[in-house]
């Protein structure tokens, strides 16, 4: 046993009377390489089940983007990269797609896929009783309401002239299908040989999602421990090779994590900027990182704050300061909801920082400064939580009364939908590829809770744009019309954006052909690639 | 044996009588015999200290423990401040001193509760045995075995997690310690004959117990308080950690410690957790020796 | 002593039931709305709600309260727990699965903290006031006064980090399911729990042994010409017997303890399941931890009643 | 007059205090012949228990011998190392306390406790030699149905009865010596007899040598053969029992038979010595005695001089400076 230099002594005398017990072990990272290579992935949230119908938390469609597969991805260079459909194409009129499926193709069970698969997936989404988000990408497929009435079981629009095509037919014309099928982990094929005799009212609760065996991703799943680890083994039938034998996905506090880097018993970790500097300086210990896909910024309850004093509590935060101390740099400042770089006009309004003009904005505006202000969030990331206390000492300092109120999802939920809440906080998102995802927290009809908009932002002018844009086919006709939508929302200041963090990633050096994803939910897309050692 | 007249008994001449020096009254033979233990001693005024940074420190610290400048976060200890900065750039002594403030607090406010309603409680279930009794030590005994921190957790999640919720719920889980030591003594104290004595002379059962329980019971219920608040100080920090300890930007020892829990501080800023670590680790350390030190002053059997 | 026991048990079950139904109340007191938890905002823009009205259906929260307690009582007698929101695993296969890692983690804790206690508590007790005594007592003070929290941070970045001598978290290498392995990665976290077991049962065995080795009984022992060993086994028996329902009493206790631990070393316990399912209002989860700490307690009570007439003869042979 | 089988010689002890040490024995020196019982007599505070604890060396962390010799059986005991002092305690010099209640372990089988005394100083005897050893004992001090009590627990035991097995328990491995420190104080008159009654048969079928420590004289008139009368950590009279009760050449021996309850009439108020015994910290230069002597020959002479142990010219032991006349005021 090696010798023991800490002076400990009763921790040491427990430990060795422990191991005693045991063989000595040398760390992981010392195993002989010879037998079969495996990676250790940590993953930033505890998934809880795995089924891609219902994908709620980060880590659930990371993981399902290594064991399923789905007909097209879009890459970070908003290139689409043909996935189970080969080709495909959209009538001039934009009202029909048809898909051209990769043939030869095997599921992980060694079964045949077909077409009948891709029909079983899509019909399961469109399902009202599994309650599937994703089912209003299909919103526009003829046939879609009736199945939504349960006046039908299946997509009337939806067919499949032989085993590798597949057509989709549209009530109007919907040039965007293809994005919308292609973003992040959704609408991942599911075999229809293994769950066609499943119940399909209880598919959205349905058992075996808590550990898919079958499937046609890289990897196939061989054991799942909630809150502790997935196990994952190289699937033979890949499309193409897989570059690592066994991958292990691990659910570790940051902290932890950072240690694990450390010894080198973890390949890959999400890392958090306020261990950027840290992380940096380990060796064998390679730290990139590409914008995410979202923005973080606080929402102001848009019915007690009009636009006036949004855009006065905006310019009473030194955001350029935020970035630099919290983020070490790695943020860009944000001025509109919309992130698609062709749907943003270049003379948005900055509001840059300026505690005194701040003031008298307010004081213009007719704020009630003698009032108390609560600003609720859910703790625990360390850069929101200490960004916060810092917007907070400024808005104080400016005589605005907001005091911090820390809880849990479930309450900051009750309290928006109350509409009790007076500022809150939200982040993330996948907002670069369409300006439409946009819309999901700004049009009036999404007012929560039928929709993302918790800060009850509503402007006429505003949806009216919107909608003129969203109805446009070619992007270079619908990119004015959104640019124009755009200087409405960065005039109203519909959300006080603050900025566009990086995804930070921390790969060994072992791990060969990572590329850093902003969309930390698709860093997997080109895990198969992947090789380590 | 014949009887005779007893022989006459002399008056015992004065410069005869034992001196007085040998006799000392027991509360001053308790207090020197405090005083003279070292760990006693130490752990008083370590404490007394403890309580003067508390209360005076926030007074005289030219910083807002709640306010920092974001230019200057996670400062090493510098001549401007002495403890350096936390990662919002707040001055470390001065977070510190007021969340020692709110940690010390809620650990005496908490004890001061449980004991009081623990003391009275364990009393009365000592001196009336019976059902009464038996329905309160089944109720010490169960909440003696509730883990205390889980049960914040759900209140916090239910009342919001605030000061005053804190020193609530740590005072109604940690009473019946006291309530237990203190019916202990009551037990024994009943069979005492001085105790019976004075229910024979038919003094009030409320009489009996404030003029001769209470004293009996106080000095070992003393004990039990001065654990009780490091217990408090302790449960604040673990309930800080899951989440549902004190607000910020308020400052206490335990979301301190909370804040600087990453491998990154642990490794390269000791100034972050250093502080808030001795703080908690010299309170409770000398909480407990003046726990032990009057324990052993007040006990009787030690005197001989 | 059995009729005792009898009303023992049937007031621990009265108990049991009062603890279920104020569990189901009071979880649902908590703000915010288990079915809205389960959809993401920024899901299906436009047709949220009605996912989830369809979410709370299936979950039969949208059932009147009276109902829903009728239901899940009825079927909580019928030993049923119910299934979770989130895992839609049933509520008693999640506790079984998790009770194994916690049992391992909480009781060699405390079979090794005991280890420690007892020879350092007689001995302190036997050299009082001598430094021997002061050492072990600062020490017991100190593994008390360090939050768990905070020693198991150090303690990883200690052993794991600096001197890569023991794992950091979780209970096993990937993909090795060994004993040997388990227990390399039991070191640390039971290092840390034991500790404060250790800590404070010091103290109990040492004024304990204080107690005894002042009594007559002892000297007796002595004067028969007995070795100090075999008196202070005779003191330690004594001392050791108060120490059986306090040890009983502490268990249930000291799982808060267990809990903070498993989040930081990534145990898959009762604790860490119990934390993320309040975090989501997983009420059947949440509920059954509950009545889980619930029959914990109730049983250690009894048990601490039981071992107390086993252990202490004068109880046993008098009722 | 047999041999002595155990003798003290000018055992002096000091007590560590808070303020520094006090001497508590002053050169006490008395002697035990086999099949004799001693009395040492004496109020509470004059170092009669000191004196039976320092025989075995069973004195408390606080106690230092500073000077003594206790011959038994060839050898000093006080000299003796702790091993060796192990192999005379509860084997050749058996201990007696005075409070059967809590001299006993409460957890413990009474049986087994004897049996425990045999076997520590019999390692390779086997557990039934032992029982039979200890039901033996309890016989010969009186214990009926032995086999069955043995088994039960001290506190099924009355006082006395447990008395009885504690002085089972000192005869098992067959002492020379018994030091019994007050054993029937405990007890009310009844039991006490029952508990004389043992001792004295262990003194008279097995030899046995007793050392019986008291303040009741009463006991002393009934069994002891001799006496030492103890007062303020000095021996202040050695003599026959007959002799002290007929003559005591010491006051205080006198003073201490006038005070007996049986001595006084009916109706009479009860005699006492009046003050207090002195605190050992603070003794008066003269004779300890004297604040309190009644003697008709008390003098200058005692208040300035202190008197010391000596042969009276009758061959008296007394430390009075009138040992040569009676004490005995009354018939």
């Amino acid at each position: 046993m090696r010798t023991r230099t800490f002076a400990g002594a009763v921790a040491l005398v427990a430990a060795a009377a422990l191991l005693s017990g045991c063989t000595s072990h040398g760390s992981s990272s010392v195993k002989a390489d010879k037998g079969p290579t495996s990676a250790t992935f940590n993953l930033y949230q505890h998934p809880q089940s795995f089924n891609a119908l219902k994908t709620s938390v980060g880590a659930e469609a990371l993981t399902e983007e290594l064991i399923f597969d789905n007909l097209v991805q879009v890459k970070p260079d908003f290139t689409f990269e043909p996935r189970l459909a080969t080709s495909w194409d959209m009538s001039a009129d934009g009202m029909t797609w048809t898909f051209h499926l990769v043939k030869g193709q095997k599921w992980s069970d060694g079964k045949p896929f077909s077409s009948a698969d891709v029909l079983w997936t899509f019909n399961a989404t469109a399902n009202p009783k599994v309650g599937s988000p994703a089912s209003t990408k299909l919103a526009n497929v003829v046939g879609y309401n009736e199945v939504k009435s349960g006046a039908a079981t299946t997509l009337s629009g939806l067919t499949a002239p032989d085993a590798n095509t597949v057509v989709f037919k549209f009530t109007k014309p919907s040039p965007g299908f293809l994005g919308a099928i292609a973003q992040g982990a959704s609408l991942m094929i599911l075999p229809e040989h293994v769950l066609k005799s499943h119940d399909p009212a209880q598919l959205g609760t349905d058992p075996w999602f808590n550990l898919p065996t079958v499937g046609m991703g890289p990897y196939t799943m061989t054991k799942f421990t909630p809150d502790q680890e997935v196990d994952l083994v190289k699937n033979k039938h890949y499309r193409s090779s897989v570059g690592i034998d066994k991958v292990f996905l691990k659910m570790l506090t940051s902290d932890v994590a950072e240690a694990q880097l450390q010894t080198g018993e973890l390949d890959l970790a999400q890392v958090a900027p306020a261990d950027l500097s840290a992380v940096q300086g380990i060796q064998n210990v390679k730290v990139t990182s590409a914008p995410s896909p979202g923005f973080l910024r606080i929402v102001a309850n848009d019915e007690k704050f009009p636009a006036p004093v949004r855009q006065a509590l905006l310019t009473a935060i030194d955001r350029k300061t935020l970035i630099k101390t919290i983020y070490g740099g790695k943020a860009d400042l944000v001025n509109s909801s919309f992130l698609t770089k062709w749907a943003i006009p270049k003379d948005l309004k900055t509001y840059s920082f300026d505690a005194s003009k701040a003031k008298s904005m307010l004081t213009a505006a007719g704020f009630d400064f003698s009032k108390q202000y609560t600003f609720e969030w859910v703790p625990g990331t360390a850069d929101r939580d200490q960004a916060i206390t810092v917007i907070l000492q400024e808005w104080n300092s400016i005589g605005v009364k907001a005091q911090a109120k820390q809880v849990d999802a479930a309450t900051q939920l009750a309290d928006i939908k109350s509409k009790a809440y007076d500022f809150t906080f939200s982040g993330g998102g996948t907002y670069t590829l369409d300006p439409a995802s946009s819309l999901a927290f700004l049009s009036c009809s999404n007012a929560y809770p039928a929709g993302g908009n918790v800060g009850y932002y509503c402007s006429q002018p505003f949806d009216a744009a919107a909608a003129q844009a969203q109805s446009t086919v070619k992007q270079s006709d619908s990119a004015p019309l959104w640019k124009a939508a755009a200087k409405i929302e960065n005039q109203d200041v519909a959300e006080l954006w603050l900025y566009n963090p990086q995804t930070v990633w921390a790969t060994s050096t072992k791990l060969k052909g990572f590329a850093p994803y902003g969309d930390f939910t698709n860093v997997f897309a080109e895990a198969a690639k992947w090789t380590i050692g | 044996m014949t009887s005779a007249a007893p022989p006459t008994v002399p008056i015992v001449a004065a410069e005869m009588r034992p001196s007085r020096r040998g006799l000392v009254p027991p509360g001053r033979l308790a207090l020197r015999r405090f005083l003279r233990n070292p760990g006693a001693a130490v752990g008083a005024i370590v404490l007394l200290i403890v309580i003067l940074a508390v209360v005076f420190g926030p007074m005289i610290s030219p910083f807002d423990p709640d306010v920092g400048k974001i230019l200057e976060s996670r400062k090493p200890p510098s001549a401007e401040h002495w403890l350096g900065t936390d990662a919002i750039g707040r001055d470390q002594l001065a977070r510190v001193m007021a969340g020692g403030r709110v940690s010390l607090t809620i650990g005496f406010i908490a004890a001061l509760l449980a004991v009081s309603f623990g003391t009275i409680v364990g009393t009365l279930s000592g001196w009336f045995s019976g059902v009464a009794d038996a329905i309160i030590s089944r109720i010490i005994d169960i909440l003696l075995s509730v883990p205390a921190v889980l049960v914040i957790i759900v209140f916090a999640g239910i009342l919001g997690p605030s000061v005053p919720m804190l020193i609530i719920v740590f005072a109604s889980l940690l009473w019946p310690q006291s309530a237990r030591i203190a019916r202990g003594v009551v037990l024994s104290l009943r069979e005492q004959e001085f105790v019976q004595a004075a229910r024979v002379l038919g003094s009030r059962t409320l009489f009996i117990v404030f003029r001769h329980l209470i004293p009996g019971v106080l000095p070992a219920v003393i004990v039990a308080a001065t654990i009780l608040v490091a217990d408090a100080v302790l449960s604040e920090a673990a309930v800080s950690f899951l989440g549902a300890g004190v607000q910020p930007p308020q400052a206490s020892w335990g979301n301190m410690l909370n804040d600087a829990k990453s491998i990154t501080v642990l490794s390269s800023m000791p100034w972050l957790w250093l502080p808030p670590g001795i703080a908690i680790f010299a309170t409770v350390l000398s909480t407990m020796a003046v726990g032990d030190g009057v324990r052993d002053a007040i006990d009787t059997r030690r005197i001989g | 002593m059995l009729r005792s026991l009898l009303i023992r048990l049937v007031s621990s079950v009265g108990v049991f039931l009062i603890i279920a139904i104020g569990l189901f109340g009071l979880v649902r007191l908590a703000p915010g709305d288990p079915a809205d938890a389960l959809v993401p905002i920024d899901a299906a823009p436009g047709i949220r709600d009605q996912l989830v009205q369809q979410a709370r259906e299936q979950l039969g929260l949208d059932k009147p309260l009276p109902v829903q307690f009728a239901l899940w009582f009825s079927s909580l007698i019928r030993g049923d727990l119910g299934y979770s929101f989130s895992t839609h695993q049933p509520v008693d296969q999640m506790l079984a699965d998790r009770l194994g890692p916690t049992v391992l983690l909480m009781g060699s804790a405390l079979v090794v903290g005991l280890i420690i206690a007892i020879p350092a508590g007689v001995f302190s007790a036997v050299k009082r006031s001598t430094a021997f005594d002061g050492v072990i007592s600062s020490v017991s003070v100190v593994a008390l006064a360090i939050p768990s929290f905070f020693l198991a941070m150090l303690g990883i970045y200690v052993f794991a980090v600096k001197l890569r001598v023991l794992p950091s978290a979780g209970m096993h290498f990937s993909g090795d399911d060994s004993i040997s392995d388990l227990v390399y990665h039991l070191i640390l976290p039971v290092c840390v729990l034991a500790l404060a077991v250790a800590a404070s049962f010091t103290r109990y065995v040492r004024s304990g042994m204080l107690e005894q080795l002042g009594l007559d009984y002892i000297r007796a022992i002595v004067a028969k010409g007995a070795t100090p060993f075999r008196a202070l086994m005779h003191a330690l028996r004594n001392s050791l017997i108060p120490l059986v329902t306090v040890l009983a009493l502490f268990i249930p206790a000291y799982l808060a303890g267990a809990v903070v631990v498993e989040q930081i070393f990534a145990w898959p316990g009762m604790g860490q399941m119990a934390v993320n399912a309040l975090t989501v209002r997983d009420y059947p989860v949440i509920t059954g931890f509950g009545l889980y700490v619930a029959v914990l307690v109730l049983v250690c009570n009894l048990l601490a009643d039981i071992l107390y007439t086993v252990v202490d003869p004068r109880v046993r042979t008098s009722r | 007059m047999p041999a002595a089988v155990l003798s003290l010689n000018d055992v002096t002890l000091d007590l560590k205090t808070s303020d520094g040490y006090v001497r508590i024995l002053h050169d006490v020196s008395f002697e035990v012949a086999p099949g004799e019982i001693v009395g040492v007599v004496g109020e509470s505070g004059s170092g009669k228990s000191m004196t039976a604890l320092t025989v075995l060396q069973l004195l408390p962390p606080k106690a230092r011998l500073t000077a003594a010799q206790i011959e038994f059986d060839g050898t000093d005991l006080a000299r003796m190392p702790a091993r060796g002092l192990r192999g005379v305690r509860g084997k050749k010099i058996g201990m007696v306390f005075q409070d059967p209640m809590t001299t006993l372990d409460p957890v413990m089988q009474v049986g087994k406790q004897i049996d425990e005394a045999y076997r520590i100083h019999h390692p390779r005897a086997s557990r039934a030699e032992a029982r039979a050893k200890t039901l033996e004992m309890l016989k010969l001090v009186g214990v009926p149905d032995a086999a069955n009590r043995a088994k039960q627990y001290p506190h099924q035991w009355s006082g006395g009865m447990r008395q009885r097995a504690v002085i089972a328990m000192a005869l098992v491995n067959d002492p020379r010596v018994i030091i019994a420190d007050e054993p029937t104080t405990a007890l009310d008159a009844t039991i006490q007899a029952q508990v004389l009654d043992a001792l004295t048969r262990a003194r008279d079928e097995l030899g046995v040598a007793v050392v019986l420590i008291t303040h009741d004289l009463g006991i002393i008139a009934q069994v002891a053969s001799r006496v030492v009368v103890m007062y303020a950590g000095r021996v202040v009279e050695v003599a026959s029992t007959r002799e002290i009760f007929a003559d005591s050449r010491h006051p205080y021996s006198n003073a201490l038979i006038e005070s007996r309850p049986g001595a006084h009439k009916r109706g009479e108020p009860l005699t006492a010595i009046p003050g207090r015994p002195p605190l050992m910290s603070d003794l008066p230069p003269g004779c300890p005695f004297a604040p309190r002597c009644a003697s008709p020959f008390k003098s200058e002479r005692c208040i300035a001089e202190r008197p010391a142990l000596e042969l009276s010219d009758d061959g008296r032991l007394s430390a009075c400076h009138y040992r040569n006349e009676s004490q005995r005021t009354s018939a």
